[in-house]
């Protein structure tokens, strides 16, 4: 998906950008319907094991999957539905994996938010928190290696995973290298119970850019225009040979960690701080002030993303769950070297 | 009243810092909010300054730990999951695990790690590590499996001099109930017979001796008598208690929960094999998960793990039945 | 001419590149440099931009490599010496070995781990890690002992479409010569009868290897033959020719250079005690290096792990000589 | 040792750092000495495994021995016998290692680099880098905890050892409890054969300390004034609580990473640049400038050092050697928990 604002004068510009916003709440809204829907599965106990959600992130997550080419890389974590539908991830993926179907692209070997399609640039995480950055380095240097014409490659993390050692190794490795990585900082001023002040001391966390010889951006989270134009600005750049392209954005987790946390520990203070905004409802003022759409579209918007959502699920709930007897046990590639010494 | 193998935890905590002003707790999220499983709950309010939110670096926090223990303090760190552990997996094994031999001065540190399976956690939360632990010098590996054990044993890991590597099962946090906490117990080192009996020798450890006990029931109605060994601690790890089973018995099944390469079932099979070899009237038998990641889904999950199913398999098998 | 252990590794990471463009190496100081031990001399400039320095990252390293593998790549990653991969192990046990079995996708990745103890070296510069590795699902884990084995082992481990753990002994980097680079090898996975016999089995690989000819040349001179296996590989692990061994000396003792708790020699006692339980005569036996760290002065080092010595006693002891 | 430049006129001054100044010269000259000692040891076969000298970053070593008091707590690194020495250790710690004496403080398990006396508040480094740093937090929090009037703790790390994601949470840690640490990184442009532009891509290291909140100080590493006043302040601001402080310090590695390595890699730009001048002859002049010494002066100061170590070694060389069966080869300090199972 490209969206290169190129300067086409005003109008031009302003008709793409609307483009681009609608595309943008579109898919937010997707996600917001679809996360609302999977919190309801969970507590009626269709869902196995945890639910975490992305709500109040789906704008700065949907800005960097718009970004992004279906040729690029990228590496979500645990709230960028969002992202992931912007980058063309089928809806089903997200369904599958959670409602545990083994026609899901993890085959319920994995869950909830561990899923992807590496071999079409989507890489799926692994639970420990900075590990994929170094990932989406290696993915990126291959491809400079081989020579294919400089792909990017975009992750987001949040601030708790900021103190990470594997952070540290990883953006330092990019730039060292310099890499067209876009690492994006989604700072929802906590990491499960955490605040910032109990997780860093810098004023604020766009001022570790300069430590590791990158660019850095900070923006306001909840606003999808400013996130459509820096995630656009910061893949350009890293595209162009600018090298690592660090993103901050402040915004709120407008939900528990996970849908098992009441999430009682966030202070007031910051639910009605610019930062507790809720994005979706932004882009909903915004739209309409624009007159890019009316109440009754919006209405009419998201009764489709329900319609939708409601027959994938129906479909995926209809899918068989994984056989024991039909798994082969195995978890090497090479299995001529498996020692099929499994009890 | 009932108490729970998770509030056994948390009271073990809590008699700890009440008796010994050098024990604090470090972990991520332990602070007001009690932990992600409730572990630490009420502690920071009880015990101000001494129960401290860890930022997410894992290697920083063992690092932290060995500099307290160092200074004469008694740290517990709380993983948020033992398959986190492989993050501060150095600072254990390189760091803490080596001080005392290296330089004398003891290092008393409490490493707390949610282990082990629960249906739908998946590859990354629900890890049974002991056995590489146990692997290394320098380590004390305790596997409670009952609600006693686990508050006796971790007042022992607090008082013990060396680095503690204190597994305890996330699935037994709820499931295993007890009408009190203990008020003695057996000491570290020491397996217990959690159930006599003269046709087998069933070692077990952790939440597998609750698998082991369900199948010797089973099995009983069947006029087989099988002996149930809790190893309690893997290392060290009792060899005379069981040498004495077999003895007994004259057959072995070895269960772990941890994948079948190495591992618990391998270092007791090859000890009794070793010096218990004729004691054996039956070749010694394991059973482990199969050597894949964890699974996700349920389905799964049950077919990977030893199970009541698949151990009493393996138990008729081991007694011509 | 004449080719060390060392040669043959650099050889055939020459061979592997100039074979494969998808081949490279990344680790500390590999590039223009050589390498801490030189195993990369000359390779970065007959190799440009294949041959690659990293920063002093190895949690990144191993991130890296297995991005690149997802993109089709072969990644040679080297450590400077084993006793830092414990600073990669999450990338290595988490993501490199979980990703086939979760997604599909391989993961052709070859982690060269400088590995055990030379004299001097002390705790951090010396340890035999196999068992650590072997213990996870989803990795290889090869010991060459011979400078052939290093060879043809190594190419394999970079042609394999899964991550393999290659130990590589610096005990033998120089101490090891053969004449030429083989021609021909045996396939990954199964073990080599070094030298037949028919008294007694001795499983050993790696250095130890070269310990068990030793000790077998001293007994043959009184007239008892044992035959030494060589694992080459731990995991897989060759049970069947080990098995065929035992049943034709009906004894068997272990050796390893890593720690006594679990491990290679309690894995492979384990098995052929579970399945080849008639087939022994005697007690199996077991030696390995000391439960301690590894100690800096060579006259703790030389009690510390395994010699000639302690196996021939160890041997003569289960021989009743 | 205490060092506090209170200001009682400039005269007071003067005298005091001319007091320091000469201290802080003939520890570095010592240290220097046994340096050179270990090496010919080395060349001669009379030193098991590696040897890793400090030639060329006394003076950088030596301030921050001097500036701590010695109740305070220390890790050095491989760089830093002078610090060591200028802390309090003694001469035969050292040497007892390098010859493998069992007298020495690791009784010969470990050795050359690897050594301490954790009581004493010096902390004996393992080999894998940046993982002392966190160490020296635990110390410094216990004593907070326990009520021991603020202690500071210094170490110090190489350029490379910052690309560690050891170095990261623990710099990051010690920032959030506001620890009064001192971290030194000796920038001497290499990482065993590693350039600094393979190791990061900041403009100078000193951009990482605004990344996690600490005051940051960059210095010439090669003038030991210019370091005996930098380490002054930043250990008097640390114990006035001030939190963590970084000291960048330039400078290079005049000798191999090892005695094995001819270090040919070195640049002869960078040889020729300040930051290669020797520190011991840059400090030999400007005695000689102050009339603070007289050449004679800082001959007999070397002979002096030379007889002190020729005879620490020769009573060091008549020390026993660890003897293997002597040893109880048990790890754990609570013997009754060993298996004794150790074959
Ligand atoms: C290395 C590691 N340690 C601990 C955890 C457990 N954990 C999962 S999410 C989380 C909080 C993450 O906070 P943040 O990075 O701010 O992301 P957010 O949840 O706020 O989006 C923690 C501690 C983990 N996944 N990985
Ligand atoms: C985690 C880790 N990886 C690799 C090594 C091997 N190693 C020892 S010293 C060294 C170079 C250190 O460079 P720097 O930090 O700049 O310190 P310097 O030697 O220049 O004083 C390396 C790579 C190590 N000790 N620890
Ligand atoms: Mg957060
Ligand atoms: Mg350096």
């Amino acid at each position: 998906m490209v969206h290169t604002l190129v300067d086409r004068g005003a109008v031009g510009e302003v008709a793409m950008m609307r483009e681009l916003y609608l595309k943008g709440y579109r898919l937010m809204l997707l996600a917001r319907v679809l996360d609302d829907k999977f919190a309801s599965l969970y507590r009626m106990g269709k869902i196995h094991g945890g639910v975490f959600l992305g709500r109040g992130q789906e704008a700065l997550s949907v800005a960097i999957g718009l970004a992004l080419r279906n040729t690029d890389i990228f590496a979500p974590l645990i709230r960028d539905r969002a992202g992931r539908l912007a980058f063309g991830e089928p809806l089903l993926d997200s369904v599958r994996t959670y409602l545990g179907s083994v026609l899901g692209p993890m085959r319920a070997r994995d869950g909830n938010v561990h899923y992807g399609r590496p071999r079409e640039g989507l890489l799926p995480m692994i639970s420990h928190l900075g590990a994929m950055i170094s990932v989406v380095n290696g993915a990126l240097l291959a491809r400079r290696m081989k020579g294919v014409p400089e792909s990017v490659g975009a992750t987001c993390i949040g601030d708790g995973a900021t103190s990470t050692g594997a952070f540290h190794e990883a953006l330092n490795q990019a730039a060292i290298e310099r890499l067209p990585l876009v690492l994006v900082i989604a700072n929802n001023h906590y990491a499960y119970s955490t605040p910032n002040e109990r997780q860093f001391a810098c004023a604020s966390l766009l001022d570790k850019a300069a430590g590791y010889g990158v660019r850095g951006e900070a923006i306001d989270g909840t606003d999808l225009r400013s996130c459509l134009e820096a995630a656009e600005q910061a893949v350009r750049r890293a595209r162009d040979g600018g090298g690592p392209q660090l993103i901050v954005a402040e915004l709120l987790r407008l939900c528990g960690h996970g849908e098992h946390d009441d999430a009682s520990y966030v202070e007031a203070r910051l639910k009605a701080a610019p930062c507790g905004r809720d994005c979706l409802k932004v882009a909903e003022d915004y739209l309409q002030d624009q007159k890019w759409a009316s109440s009754s579209e919006l209405a009419a918007w998201r009764m489709l993303a329900a319609t939708q959502i409601e027959e994938t699920v129906a479909k995926v709930q209809r899918e068989p769950g994984p056989d024991p007897y039909r798994e082969d046990w195995c978890a090497l590639a090479s299995k001529h070297l498996s020692e099929g010494h499994n009890t | 009243m009932s108490i729970t193998y998770l509030d056994a935890i948390r009271e073990a905590q809590a008699r700890a810092l009440a008796q010994d002003p050098k024990v604090f707790i470090y972990g991520q999220d332990v602070g007001a909010f009690g932990g992600a499983f409730k572990a630490t709950r009420n502690l920071a309010q009880h015990f101000p300054g001494r129960v401290i939110d860890a930022p997410i670096s894992e290697d920083a926090m063992l690092g932290l730990a060995v500099g307290a223990a160092i200074e004469g303090l008694r740290p517990i760190i709380e993983m948020q999951f033992a398959d986190f552990s492989t993050v501060a997996f150095n600072q254990i094994v390189n760091q803490a695990a080596t001080l005392h031999w290296r330089t004398r001065v003891p290092c008393p540190i409490t490493i707390r790690l949610p282990s082990g399976g629960t249906s739908g956690s998946g590859p990354f939360h629900s890890q049974s590590l002991e056995s590489v632990y146990a692997h290394y010098p320098g380590l004390v590996v305790m596997t409670p499996a009952t609600v006693e054990d686990a508050y006796s044993m971790l007042l022992e890991a607090v008082a013990i001099d060396d680095p503690v590597i204190y597994c305890e099962h996330k699935y037994l946090y709820y499931h295993l109930k007890a009408e009190q906490l203990p008020t003695e117990a057996m000491p570290v080192g020491k397996a217990r017979i959690t159930r006599p009996g003269r046709d087998m020798t069933l070692v077990a450890y952790s939440a597998m001796v609750h698998e082991a006990l369900a199948v010797a029931e089973e099995l009983a109605t069947e006029g087989t008598e099988i002996e149930v060994v809790d190893l309690r601690s893997v290392k060290p790890l009792d060899t005379d208690t069981v040498m004495a089973s077999v003895a007994r018995t004259g057959r072995l099944l070895c269960l772990g929960e941890s994948w079948p390469w190495g591992g618990v079932t391998a270092e007791v099979i090859a000890r009794v094999a070793t010096e218990g070899f004729d004691l054996l009237d039956a070749p010694p038998q394991r059973l482990n998960a199969k050597d894949t990641p964890v699974p996700y889904h349920p389905n799964l999950w049950a077919a990977h793990r030893p199970t009541a199913r698949s151990i009493a398999a393996a138990a008729r098998n081991l007694l011509r039945l």
